[in-house]
């Protein structure tokens, strides 16, 4: 077993059982409508940044696989994938939950198209898209290089729904036109949760992410077929 | 080593090559024409018979528009580079013709195709569902910027799937997600093209979105096909 | 890193930034009153309570009223027909999802609530002493 | 040389799922009646305005619950999504071991 694995696995989970211990016991500013559900802000946000983080990990090992062609490469950008899934689906199904009780308290909404929420969605149906494409080859060198272009040539196009949607549709969430940035709302105690808990969700992701690839190896080795 | 001028001739030489073999090819059988000709009529029936013959408000008429052409796109423009593989063609021209080359002639072919579509699409809203152009110039801008998106997204995912194992209707899985942007500019537009008082000035960040979106998935394209071409 | 490659990451990189002009459009999905009115359909309004003139809830015919102003500034009545949704009197901002009906009056299917997203309030600030 | 022999095995993670689904749909009955609201600490900052005349809107059902306590239960809510995506994700992995581990047996046995 690796050392430096194991060393930063075991810091990842000492680190977010004090993020959460943090996340729950500390005082914070309360605000009508939002009250206790601020604290969400430690659990919903830093799923994005980890998705985000495992994105560009997975489209940045796509772009070696296909300067080099190394299965290693490969194996790492579609494992990034997978766990970029996990965590979008998990920020969805957060913020779903979160907004319900309070921006649509008593109007019966779970899912009101804000542009994030479309964002997240279409970004999960590229992923959607990539596993199906990979599934549908039998042959691992060509269905690398081919998810692998795929996954680049989708990636180019989701800075333009950034940009696009807040156009089509206003959008509730903090930063979003007339609403608060971040930067000027956030007190200075959640702020001393906030950046560790996104730290630590990262970290988690590192370690879930690198516990397939481990896997994969093993079934590349058996196999000759890395596809998990 | 021939100057840059030779070059870009020879390499204009060489795309036009490959559209005109497409051409003449479409030309015989007509398959992918009549193909999307009749997707068109029958899914423009489907919509006239469910919604009836009442006044369909503009927004609607936008995005009926766009659904009808951009699906009809996902099912009738994947062909062309399957047609190679399925016909044993593929190697003759890897050998012959550099893959760039080869991505332009495709996709010249393939924007042909969606401005046909295009064009009966427009007329059939016309004549079946009372579409009112009120600025044309605009609509005819926002079609043809939005031609050039498409063509470049089906033309590359065309010649991915060309090399999967188990197709199925795998491009609208690949398409769809990928068009959102684009989608989202052009019903727009076309919308504001279709209301009374529209002006250029009305759709112009829609107008440079599209002409963003088409610049940038045409260059990923012609960068990322080497590596689907050379395989 | 051939100069073809070098070239196309320019031109993305070009071609993406032109998204940033910004010709001074509003978000499409709104309407102010008047455009709600000359278009006859159902519609998404934003706007603000107006503060003197207060809200009511008629609970005979469990209708809520209000005056409301939209980006333009124009004043209409709004009816809805359920009891005061909650936190109406905190929001920064409402959006009414419905239709313009008789007399001037118009009648809201949905009502969502804009509120503050903040997580920061200057008097509770001050209250915890932070 | 033979596979060895799978024993049945039932589907850790829908069973999980159900029991989960199960509780939320069970919880109201249970939890509605003894949900008095307390007087916490942030009552002065609540959502329940206490301008009077004008009825807020009657909370129902599932609202009632989460909206309690200062919605510190949508906190939960959010918490436990998150602890089940992952243990969902982890018992998947599990199972792939498991494969792998079935395999390497298949591969000693060539030999």
């Amino acid at each position: 077993m690796n050392r430096r694995y194991t060393l930063i696995r075991n810091v990842v989970f000492v680190w977010m059982t004090l993020m959460i211990l943090g996340a729950f016991l500390l005082n914070i500013p309360r605000i009508n409508i939002l009250e206790h559900t601020a604290r969400n802000l430690y659990f919903h946000v830093p799923m994005w940044f980890t998705m985000m983080a495992a994105v560009l990990v997975s489209a940045w090992y796509s772009a070696r696989h296909l300067k080099t062609g190394s299965v290693e490469s490969d194996i790492r950008a579609l494992q990034s994938a997978r766990v970029a899934t996990l965590f979008g689906v998990l920020g969805l199904a957060t913020g779903i939950l979160w907004s319900r009780f309070t921006w649509y308290v008593g109007t019966d909404v779970w899912w009101n198209f804000d542009p994030r929420q479309t964002m997240a969605a279409v970004q999960l149906l590229i992923y959607g898209a990539y596993f199906v494409l990979r599934s549908s080859f039998d042959e691992p060198v060509r269905r690398g290089r081919i998810a692998a272009v795929y996954n680049l040539f989708a990636m180019i196009t989701v800075p333009f729904l950034l940009y696009i949607l807040p156009r089509q549709r206003a959008s509730l969430h903090p930063g979003a036109d007339g609403n608060p940035a971040f930067d000027e709302i956030t007190a200075p105690v959640m702020r001393l949760v906030f950046y560790p808990a996104v730290l630590g969700f990262i970290g988690l992701f590192w370690v879930l992410y690198t516990q397939r690839v481990r896997m994969a190896h093993i079934k590349n080795r058996l196999t000759s077929n890395p596809e998990l | 080593m021939p100057g840059f001028p030779t070059a870009m001739a020879m390499w204009i030489h060489g795309a036009r090559a490959v559209l005109m073999k497409e051409l003449r090819m479409e030309w015989r059988s007509r398959h992918a024409i009549n193909l999307l000709f009749m997707f068109v009529l029958s899914s423009l029936l489907l919509v006239v018979f469910a919604l009836g013959t009442g006044q369909i408000e503009p927004p609607l008429q936008a995005a009926l528009l766009w659904i009808v052409i951009v699906f009809s796109a996902a099912v009738g423009l994947g062909r062309s580079f399957l047609a190679e593989e399925e016909q044993g063609t593929l190697l003759l021209l890897q050998v012959n013709v550099p893959g760039s080359q080869v991505l332009a002639g495709k996709l010249a072919f393939n924007l042909v195709l969606i401005m046909a579509v295009m064009s009966v699409t427009v007329v059939a809203f016309m004549g079946l569902m009372g579409m009112r152009i009120v600025h044309a110039g605009l609509l005819l801008a926002t079609l043809g910027l939005g031609s050039v998106g498409l063509a470049g997204a089906t033309t590359l995912l065309g010649a991915l799937i060309a090399k999967a194992s188990a197709r199925g209707p795998l491009l609208p899985v690949l398409l769809f997600p990928m068009l959102s942007p684009l989608f989202l500019s052009v019903v727009r537009a076309t919308q504001e093209a279709l209301t009374e008082g529209a002006t250029w000035s009305g759709s112009a960040t829609d107008l440079t979105a599209l002409v963003g979106f088409a610049g940038v998935v045409n260059t990923a394209a012609f960068l990322l096909f080497e590596y689907v071409w050379t395989d | 890193m051939n100069t073809k490659k070098i070239v196309g990451f320019l031109l993305i990189i070009g071609f993406s930034s032109l998204l940033l002009l910004n010709f001074g459009n509003q978000v499409g999905g709104y309407m102010n009153f008047e455009e709600a009115e000359s278009a006859g359909a159902s519609a998404h309004v934003v706007g603000m309570w107006v503060e003197p003139e207060t809200f009511r809830y008629n609970a005979a015919d469990n209708i809520f009223s209000f005056r409301m102003r939209d980006d333009a500034g124009n004043v209409r009545t709004v009816h809805y027909a359920n009891p005061k949704p909650a936190n109406f009197e905190d929001a920064e901002q409402v959006v009414i999802e419905g239709k313009p009906g008789s007399d001037g009056v118009f009648v809201a299917d949905n009502i969502i609530v804009k509120c503050p997203s903040k997580y920061n309030d200057q008097r509770a600030l001050q209250q915890t002493g932070l | 040389m033979t596979t060895p022999v799978r024993s049945f095995r039932p589907p850790t993670f829908p069973i999980l799922l159900a029991l989960l689904m199960a509780a939320i749909t069970l919880a109201p009955a249970t939890m509605a009646q003894d949900a008095p609201k307390r007087e916490g600490i942030a009552t002065g900052f609540d959502s329940i305005w206490t301008g009077a005349n004008i009825p807020t809107q009657e909370a129902t059902g599932l609202e009632r619950i989460m909206l309690s306590d200062d919605k510190i239960l949508v906190v939960l809510g959010v918490v436990l999504i998150i602890w089940f995506g992952i243990i969902g994700f982890l018992l998947r992995n599990d199972r792939r071991i498991g494969q792998l581990e079935r395999e390497l047996e298949n591969h000693r046995s060539d030999f």
